[in-house]
């Protein structure tokens, strides 16, 4: 079920340059089902800014009904965000999505989790929960330059772990393809998070491998009703287009045409 | 008694609350939130005779308190409105108020004389003032005459009454409601988007991928209030305002202006739980302001 | 180099910013705070032949984002103006643009030949949108043909170049700044206030005595950019672009939409150190973009 | 001189219904010398809501930089500056305007202090000032209620305090009018804030007496620039209007025409 709750900010702090990890927590918590699911949240009671903010949940943690995100503070209602302190209270409507499908891969199996900035977090819990079912993942990760890496070793627990900086201070100096082509690593299905022209990169290499990509879009609603965050599709797929909010944010590989 | 009804032509409210057009999709979305029976009415999106994908994305911005949007009437087409949309909306004890929406006068007919056929749905509203798409929408909003031709040739076809949706982005917006009372209108509704712009300030091209879009939100309603207030005082059919709205005082403010009902757009976006908080809210502000029931709030600001 | 210089007919401006009429009355408030000769140029509140008193108050109201205002064009009066004001004004090495308001063309003309005179009054801004006074103001702004005479007569007497100050009230803004280009205005003005409307919401009665208001401030700057960036396109003649100016992002907005120079308003009762505070962050901001000269900006959205 | 300055909230509390005290720290309490004297106020970063909320200074402490401010949490603004926490930092512009004129009253002579409700705050200040001259201070304050009423202590320390509330749930009943027709104290000169109301029929009923009156009008910039604070004048004075932020708040009796 979706609800809008006001959550408490139990955990706030910047783990990397810029970068925000905020754990909240309420009875909203016990609706998440899937990685990759998000929330939407007003960062003020104000109305400017005015329109939610989508952010991906990075972890869940059931037991003690909360959740955890990471966001970068960019632009005017991420940097309010960053200014929470701990113990004030959040709107937070969610969760929304479908999430990535854990069922796609099977115990044995290896798999990649390719992540780009803030792109990252969801893969985090995915990786957990794979982890769990017995999947080995591999994870290969793209940051800016070393200050913005987080998470690093969360992952490395998990699994293999590959980072790429663009400037090379931190990991292999490149992007996540630059390093997957060298890589060349063996895998069933691909789940990848991040930038547009990042998984639209990913998509053409793997062109005919199964994979899964969670997609960003600007957003009115964040429920399905606004068609604010609609993407054409490809013409592999029968419906003209999908939201992102409700049809996404997770397509499977051929989908959404980029 | 229901100290919230309203009797319009075409429609007997439980209570003036409705979601505008266009925020609120077909209602599927917001069902899954609360009871869409605990509504006033319901305005649909924006139906055209063909299926329509609208503009490139982005298509929303945000600005200060408002926000941009060039959806460009996205929506699947009279047919699958007819047999998917509104067959699934007859669940619901609620009257729908069909957008209809075109590029010639012809489309605008036959989408009316077909969804006016329609079980659930009560009126019609004639959306003259998309400022999303090139041809069509505005452009009949804009010119009095045109604006009157165009409502005269759907009510002929219509069975039910035709409510007029008015642009804000005209000189004399009392000279397109007289006209459009004049073309036999049974209602306007008013405001729909100021046309707007944002750009992105390091590439200094639009945001919105469109160029323009259409502003909504608290920032308009100020202008929103504005244009009810004058054309309350220049025609007598009644209208459905909206333009800003956000909470049960806004509501009293359009009511007070002059409106009959209130639509509420962007705010479904900020709270998707406003319509049915407003509703819960009106019987208590009622009593806050001495009154028994809510239609001795219209007008009140000319009394 | 000076890389934030602008010309534009009739004035040099250090920098392209400048506090916009009727926000900043005639300078002296402002001086107390910081030294005027660092604008790049002062629009002075609107000045008619006789002194005026204005409406009843009250005179402002707030609104989300935004703020309604009527003034009424309080002023002491040309003569005064031209005796106490602009004298005063002298000690600064600032140009002043004059704005000029009246009733009958006979007004803005005798205004005009007047005020054009003074030393230091570098251009004059026609306000034909104001949207606060009963006769005159908005009336010649809303007709092109109305607006293109009141220009043609102000040129025929003015010693300085003539800019005509937009309303933004019009269902085709090009059209009117088509009208005063081909009537003779060297410049153009946008925008006026947008006419609003604000409720108490326990009486239902307007807030501002007036009744109705002119909307300014962050609100509106999405109508400002989009009507700038329209005129653009449609006249030859320069733009300084005006609608909720508050940072220096929007200066760049502004500019990269079409405009020359910037005139910011409300945004002075917000912070009365915004001119002086945008002026400094100018040049680290045209680094930002890879920019040498301000005036690179004008009209990037368009290339 | 008038300055900006973020200054920091030191003390803040509810002091009765709905009426909050609080002290703000910083230099611009150097520049304000007269009780009367207001500041503008920015409670959010945010355009929501826009515009300074205009704020007498209740009492000044030159010695710690600090000044009080009482206000009335009622609309939208004055909500949100009940929120703010000790600590946080508040965009302060002032001191604005003129201030009561202490120097028209006399040592040895005999004043009356008359208040409304949130314009009782600046009395307080005016009342300290003339005490430490030796001037003789009669409080005569009114308020809605009995949980209204603040500040009763510290002005009986200062001097003979009458208190009316309109619903007499605390000392006398009526309004400050009624209690002065009763009372007639002898007084040479008298200072009121309060209503517009008030100041009206305080105006009339001692309309050839010598008195200074604090006015409220709505504002726009609180310098002068705006002409949105003007007030109509009375035939007994030279110019036309006043402005209530540069010229008043506080006017001799018989200017504003009320
Ligand atoms: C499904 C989904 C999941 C996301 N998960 C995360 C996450 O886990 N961590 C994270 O840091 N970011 C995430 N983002 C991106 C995040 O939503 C934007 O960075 C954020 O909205 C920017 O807001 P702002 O106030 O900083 O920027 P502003 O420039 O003030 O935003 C203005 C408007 O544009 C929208 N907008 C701006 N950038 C984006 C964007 N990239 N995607 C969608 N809308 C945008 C804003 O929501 C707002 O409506 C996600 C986006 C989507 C769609
Ligand atoms: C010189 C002066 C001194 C004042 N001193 C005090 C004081 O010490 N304590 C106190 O509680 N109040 C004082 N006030 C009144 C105070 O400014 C208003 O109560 C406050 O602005 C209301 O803001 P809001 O956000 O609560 O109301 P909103 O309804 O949100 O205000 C909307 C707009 O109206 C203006 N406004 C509303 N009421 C008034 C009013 N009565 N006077 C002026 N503007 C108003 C606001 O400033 C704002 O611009 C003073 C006013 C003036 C002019
Ligand atoms: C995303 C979005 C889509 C809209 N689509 C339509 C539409 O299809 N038909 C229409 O008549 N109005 C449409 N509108 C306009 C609204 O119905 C309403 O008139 C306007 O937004 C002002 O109200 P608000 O400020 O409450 O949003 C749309 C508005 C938004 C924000
Ligand atoms: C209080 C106030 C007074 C104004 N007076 C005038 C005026 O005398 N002449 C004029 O041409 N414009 C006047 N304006 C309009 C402004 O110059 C400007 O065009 C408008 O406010 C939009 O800019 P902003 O959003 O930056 O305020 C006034 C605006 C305000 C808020
Ligand atoms: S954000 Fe509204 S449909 Fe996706
Ligand atoms: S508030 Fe602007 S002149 Fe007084």
């Amino acid at each position: 079920m979706i609800r809008q709750e006001r959550m408490r900010i139990v955990k706030h702090k910047e783990i990397a340059h810029h970068i925000f990890e905020m754990t909240l927590a309420g009875q909203l918590v016990h609706d998440m089902y899937s990685p990759g699911q998000f929330v939407h949240i007003r960062v003020s009671d104000s109305y400017e800014p005015l329109l939610r903010r989508p952010i991906s949940i990075a972890s869940i943690n059931h037991k003690d009904s909360e959740f955890t995100m990471i966001y970068r503070a960019e632009g005017r209602g991420t940097t309010m965000l960053s200014q929470k302190q701990i113990g004030e209270e959040l709107d937070v409507l969610g969760p929304l999505g479908n999430g990535f499908p854990i069922e796609e891969a099977a115990p044995g199996e290896t798999v990649v989790l390719i992540g780009g900035g803030i792109g990252v977090p969801p893969l985090y819990e995915l990786s957990k929960r794979l982890v769990d079912k017995g999947v080995k993942p591999i994870h290969v990760l793209g940051f800016q330059s070393k200050e913005a890496v987080f998470y690093e070793d969360f992952f490395r627990e998990l699994g293999e772990t590959h980072i790429v900086t663009v400037d090379g201070s931190h990991g292999q100096q490149g992007f996540v393809t630059t390093l997957l082509a060298e890589l060349q690593p063996e895998f069933t299905s691909y789940f990848t998070c991040g930038p547009t022209g990042m998984l639209a990169a990913i998509q053409n290499m793997y062109h005919d491998r199964k994979g899964f990509l969670s997609f960003e879009e600007r957003m009115g609603c964040g429920l399905g009703a606004c068609f604010a965050c609609v993407c054409k599709t490809t013409d592999q797929t029968e419906v003209d287009y999908v939201k992102v909010c409700s049809d996404g944010p997770v397509f499977p590989a051929g989908v959404v045409s980029v | 008694m229901n100290r919230l009804s309203i009797e319009l032509p075409g429609l007997s409210l439980k209570n003036p609350i409705m979601p505008a057009s266009g925020c609120f999709g077909f209602g599927k979305e917001y069902a899954r939130l609360y009871d869409l029976s605990k509504l006033g009415a319901i305005m649909i999106k924006a139906t055209t005779l063909e299926t329509r994908l609208g503009n490139p994305t982005p298509r929303v911005a945000e600005t200060s308190s408002g926000m941009l949007n060039a959806i460009g009437l996205q929506n699947p087409g009279l047919e699958k409105v007819l047999a998917e949309e509104l067959k699934w909306l007859e669940q619901y004890d609620v009257p729908i108020i069909a957008n209809v929406a075109g590029t010639l006068t012809e489309d605008y007919v036959e989408v009316a004389k077909h969804i006016s056929k329609s079980k659930n749905v009560h009126a019609l509203e004639l959306n003259i003032s998309c400022p999303n798409v090139k041809c069509g929408g505005i452009t009949f909003g804009t010119d009095p005459t045109v604006a009157a031709e165009l409502t005269a040739a759907v009510k002929e076809v219509s069975e039910v009454p035709v409510y007029v949706k008015l642009s804000p982005n005209v000189t004399d917006i009392g000279e397109i409601a007289r006209a459009v009372e004049a073309g036999g209108a049974d209602g306007i509704t008013m405001i729909n988007t100021l046309i707007g712009m944002r750009l992105d300030t390091r590439t200094g091209k639009p945001v919105i991928a469109n160029g323009t879009g259409g502003l909504s939100g608290p920032a308009v309603k100020p202008v929103a209030l504005r244009m009810v207030y004058e054309v309350a005082k220049q025609v007598s059919i009644p209208i459905i305002g909206m333009g800003g709205v956000a909470t049960v005082d806004d509501v009293i403010d359009f009511m007070s202006a002059g409106a009959s009902a209130v639509a509420v757009g962007t705010a479904n976006f900020v709270d998707p739980f406003v319509c049915p908080n407003i509703i819960n809210q009106l019987p208590e502000k009622l009593d806050w302001l001495g009154l028994n029931h809510v239609s001795e709030l219209v007008g009140r600001s000319h009394r």
